[in-house]
């Protein structure tokens, strides 16, 4: 098992799929000999030419529909969206296409693809380089939405996603691209979707994914020193959502945090919210809680404002110690 | 048997299939050649010339043959009498929703008849009966989607009539969104590039699609990197009630293929022969590496916009009696039996036996089980996800 | 107080701004003589000539960016969107732009508009032309969604959407376009976004909104007779959400049903379920239940099939009588 | 003070503001007029003839005067040195990022002086320093939109620097997703001609963002009204790393242009007054509602994308030494010189001037207070609603 980044992971995932499969190709902005913006596809033009691994024009709503016309024909499109926040153009096919293919031709045709695109708050990047996606599209049937937090899973989760026969929305945790790194399996095998207890504790439930990922791990390793356990669930795959895995940490700790980048309106949360409000309401001891970034429009560039906007580990630390002690 | 017509001439003509007829004068080469003038600013009452088998442009190629003539009729007038049996079914409440290409066949059989059927992929739009009929979907199988039934082979029931899919002969599933199709089109015809197949992909839109954002993103894709497509515009001048004017700039499709670069012409769509050699010459520089085409074919809506439309608030009167005047089905049949290319008797026997085909299409169909609650949560996904095995309650 | 349809109740609203205000102007596909496909506009362009009644272009995501840069410019655009389902190519123009412009210029430039869609399932429309679309709109700050449910709604909360001073998605619940009639007041004058308790009830609460709010009506009528007393909360702006209403109704009885046509996963209702999982939990005496939409694509063409997608009061009663009787 | 430059010629050239000063040949008048030949397929690190003054095409508007030369001069050497300064502020993580419009300051200079400031809208794009100094817009107010200050008046440190707004000059906010200015553009000019203003719409944007929906939509919308908007496309023949044969068939705007049946041009956009007479033509077609122009000034983009990008990965270095020696800001102060129109004396000057007040806006950017998280809830709604106001926990 190698170690390596979550960025080195992708990279990865997509070289050895493209080795295994001639189907595999990559397209989006700057893909080619740039490697990406933030060089996921660096090395591929190189090893497999232009070929497989195309620099669109800045159109997402054609590389989305070009991906789903391959996808049609027999091919494995990996589409980049270079930042999260330039998915909307593709909302119409991905939503009213990708999604609802294989549904409304009743099996006949399918549209396996992987929509990567990295995602989530960075430093000065403003309104519109840092956005999180993941409630828009987990909302839609037929799609399938995959949020990695480790190398391991980014690697794991994208061979599952690129072998998968339905449409996937990859959704990449930027910020810590690069500052992430952890051990990666040689192969694809014995991956599967079942959300990932990360740490166990019978007091506090905290669940998240991606970057929160480790911010609601530190929390929960600080609070370790007050004697308050927290358990944390990384949910992985936020549609399908595993419900029972969900659902079991509620009812050992009766008490749960819920921790996003996106706002909380609407957001993903909602959903694990409403879950355990339906199916587990009476193991509960204390309010669910959700930590998430606040109503307004964006990550302002400010850096400044920041802390005050991403969800920090002091405030989920402050959150889970208010539940504990509910 | 009955929803099941053959590939080749239908029976009745099969003394035409046999060996060679002789062609009419004007059928293989036109009495007018000369290079396409485009007919800009045209509006859907004044259809342009439409001289049979007449005109071939620089980009022509050669007329078809005596059988697919007469193949290319039959189709016309299933796909008239099909439309008209659901437009009338819709009318009585049988089937909840009818949307016609009646005054666009003329033009969507020569579609078809340059292709290769289950080779070439085609993605059509909601008004293409006859040219799905033309690539091998049969008169039940259209009638089955217009009641909805678990055998529609397009969507068992899923998706609103005309919204063809069949697999087997690569006839892609559409949506109802307009446009879509379009990049998916270039899509597929890169995919069958990189896979090494020589499959030419056609899509059909209308001029009203024409003014999405996806019209223009599919077609420089396609042009930047010479794909294999050809792009055809069903222009008949409305969208819904919007007329031309108000949707494109400047109106017809031959300027915007020259702003992308790409080979254009605009031709007379009531006209199946003048159609069916720009179709087959844009095949043919598909096929030979040569980059995409934009193809117009102009023609007619003859019915309001679909079973829920009523065109009388926009659509003078005048102009439907002219349109009718321009009908491309009867102008077809009488230059094929001016031309001798068929008797009065044969056509008698062919359009007996496409009333015979609807009715038994239409018994068959409306025979035919409907899609249970049980189907409801099929091919969400590959292999469904627990939410969605388990969404009721 | 004239009596009228929700239809012409939209059309009334439309016809008296304009009437009032020349900067409002209606744009949209069909809209012009044809009066839109639903006659909303039917009339207008008459009245009101091709200069404030504009066909446009089948471009959705101009509709709403023209309109953008029209509102800029000190007009105020009602754009039509022609069903809801054909929205998704202006999310862009709608979450990226119209939501994000007061903010990103820190107030100095608004965007008051209004984008109108029928929204909701139809008979034979299949799927593509009876999408709801409120959570994927309520999740965005800077936007407006506003539900109405009854003709003077229809009216009122249009007439307050178009003086407004911020982009609105107005969703109209176009299956009970013609059937509903009711009184609709002579001006826009007190008129409000507060939730309306349309019933009184202390046994079990049920919150709808369009064509569902019916529905609800009809199953707390129904189980009256059962001696069931049902509240029925209409949210009537889903954002923002008059969460006081909501949480002052499941204080009052405890039980909580949330009725959408829309898929359940991340739909509005489980914003609904994750305020009232924080702050009214110890409220509840029964399992927060939402009747929601199948997580499929959409509706199904053949209208047999509708009752098994479309919440029917028989399956609301059915949710309601278990949760009193929980 | 420092932060405010007067509207009309820098101090130093006030002489040359009070009275006509004797054009220099060539400058009023070219030396080899004739029409404009677009220049499809050429390479950035080829920008073609750049004679200063020299072409006048069929569509061209008369020069600029002297003073305005000298004024153009003067903020594209202003924008160069704010660039340079924001450059380096990131290199040294004293701002989080940068973007520069180096090597385009010719010809955003020129597209500004043929506007009204504060009467026509201006939809800019993120490398348009030189046109909105130009228009108005201070360094002062530049550096606090580099900082991200609460002061800037662009977005009060919300959106990254070079999001240019600025309400008094009518310089509309823009986001950072690339076209979707260009149908806002149209709007605005609708509502422009609703309202019975004269103001003409000029919106810029890269040959990127040429390859979006949203250009053919709104390009298509305002060739069917024939609205007052000038689309300006400043190819600098890179979207990051995309090179331009990549992302726009055929290569250009030209073609473009004509797919929508509207004028279009092509100017060497190193050459401010080259593409200072075909704006002003574009602007008067506008104002006399002759419709919309679609222009192309091909610039070159001397920097790395952004300070995010390193370019060596695409771009080979002979072209950047190529596009050194083209650079429009020497080139363009030599021709002043040579043509008399300024002196050695007087550019000493001014670039003095602009050094102190770049230094000047930069120290007092940076002493401004920066936004405070009590500010971060403002200006989502008009009226907050609730959950606005109580978002924090
Ligand atoms: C994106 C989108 N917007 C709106 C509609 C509603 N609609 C259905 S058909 C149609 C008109 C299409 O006109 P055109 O493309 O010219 O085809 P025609 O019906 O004339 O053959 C419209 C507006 C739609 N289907 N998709
Ligand atoms: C819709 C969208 N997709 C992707 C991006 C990321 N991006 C920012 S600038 C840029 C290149 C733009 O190229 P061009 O339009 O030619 O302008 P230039 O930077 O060359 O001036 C890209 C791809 C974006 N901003 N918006
Ligand atoms: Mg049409
Ligand atoms: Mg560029």
């Amino acid at each position: 098992m190698a170690e390596m980044t979550i960025l080195e992971a992708v990279r990865r995932a997509m070289r050895e799929a493209m080795e295994e499969d001639d189907r595999v190709f990559v397209l989006g902005e700057d893909v080619g000999p740039r490697g990406g913006v933030f060089q996921a596809t660096a090395g591929l033009h190189r090893q497999f030419g232009p070929e497989r691994v195309l620099d669109t024009p800045i159109a997402e709503s054609s590389i989305v529909g070009i991906a789903v016309g391959a996808a049609i024909a027999g091919m494995r499109p990996i589409a980049e969206i270079q930042f999260a926040d330039f998915i909307h153009p593709a909302m119409n096919q991905l939503m009213n296409e990708a999604a609802k293919l294989r549904y409304r031709s009743a099996g006949a045709w399918s549209c396996p693809l992987v929509v990567r695109a990295p995602y989530g708050g960075v430093h000065g990047g403003g309104l519109y380089h840092g956005q999180s996606v993941e409630a828009l599209f987990s909302h839609i049937p037929g799609l399938r939405v995959y949020a990695p937090s480790t190398p391991a899973d980014a690697y794991g989760m994208l061979r599952l996603a690129i072998r998968g026969e339905d449409p996937v929305v990859f959704l990449e945790p930027k910020r810590i691209y690069a500052s992430v790194r952890g051990p990666v399996p040689d192969g694809p095998d014995g991956i599967g979707l079942a959300a990932a207890l990360r740490r166990q504790g019978e007091d506090v439930s905290v669940v998240a994914w991606g970057m929160m990922l480790h911010r609601a791990l530190a929390a929960a390793e600080a609070l370790a020193t007050e004697d308050i356990a927290v358990e944390v669930l990384d949910l992985r795959s936020l549609r399908p959502l595993d419900e029972e895995a969900l659902l079991s940490t509620v009812r050992k700790t009766g008490r749960l945090c819920i921790v996003h980048e996106d706002n909380a309106m609407c957001g993903y949360g909602a959903e694990l919210a409403a879950r355990v409000a339906e199916k587990a309401l009476f193991h509960l001891d204390a309010p669910i809680r959700r930590v998430a970034g606040p109503e307004i429009p964006g990550l302002p560039y400010c850096p400044a404002l920041e802390d005050d906007v991403v969800p920090t580990v002091d405030r989920i630390i402050r959150t889970l110690r208010d539940l504990a002690t509910y | 048997m009955a929803s099941r017509h053959p590939k080749a001439a239908p029976s009745l003509t099969n003394s035409s299939a046999a060996g060679p007829r002789k062609p009419a004068a004007g059928l293989r080469r036109g009495p007018n050649p000369g290079p396409e003038r485009p007919q800009a600013g045209r509006s859907p009452s004044d259809p342009g010339p439409g001289s049979v088998g007449g005109g071939t442009d620089e980009t022509g190629g050669p007329a078809p043959d005596v059988p697919t003539l007469i193949r290319m009729y039959y189709h016309m007038a299933l796909a008239r009498a099909l439309d008209e049996r659901v437009w009338n079914l819709s009318r009585q409440g049988a089937v909840p929703f009818a949307v016609s290409g009646r005054g666009q066949e003329a033009a969507q059989v020569a579609l078809a008849a340059a292709l290769r059927p289950g080779r070439d992929y085609v993605y059509p739009y909601y008004r293409d009966v006859a040219l799905v009929l033309h690539l091998g979907v049969t008169a039940e199988e259209i009638m089955l989607a217009a009641f909805g039934r678990l055998a529609d082979p397009s969507s068992s029931g899923r998706q609103m009539p005309n919204h063809f899919s069949h697999r087997r002969w690569r006839i892609v599933s559409g949506s109802s969104p307009v446009g879509t199709q379009i990049p998916q089109a270039a899509g597929t015809a890169l995919a069958c590039r990189m896979q090494g197949e020589d499959a030419v992909v056609l899509v059909t839109f209308g001029e009203g699609a024409s003014s999405t954002g996806d019209f223009h993103e599919g077609l420089n894709f396609a042009a930047i990197h010479r794909l294999p497509v050809v792009f055809v515009c069903e222009n008949n001048g409305y969208a819904i009630s919007v007329p031309e004017r108000l949707q494109v700039a400047p109106p017809g499709m031959v300027a915007r293929a020259a702003g992308y670069g790409i080979a254009g012409a605009s031709v007379d769509g009531t006209d199946p022969v003048q159609t069916y050699r720009a179709t087959a010459a844009a095949v043919t520089r598909a096929r030979a590496g040569e980059g995409p085409t934009l193809l117009e074919v102009r023609v007619l809506r003859l019915d309001p916009h679909t079973s829920s439309d009523d065109d009388s608030t926009y659509r003078p009167p005048e102009e439907r009696a002219a349109m009718r005047a321009a009908d491309p089905l009867p102008r077809f049949r009488n230059q094929l039996q001016e031309a001798g290319v068929i008797t009065a008797e044969e056509l008698e026997a062919l359009h007996a036996q496409i009333a015979a085909l609807v009715d038994a299409a239409t018994a068959a169909a409306e025979k035919s089980p409907a899609p249970s609650p049980a189907d409801l949560p099929r091919h969400v996904y590959a292999e469904s996800p627990t939410e969605v095995r388990s969404w009721r309650r």
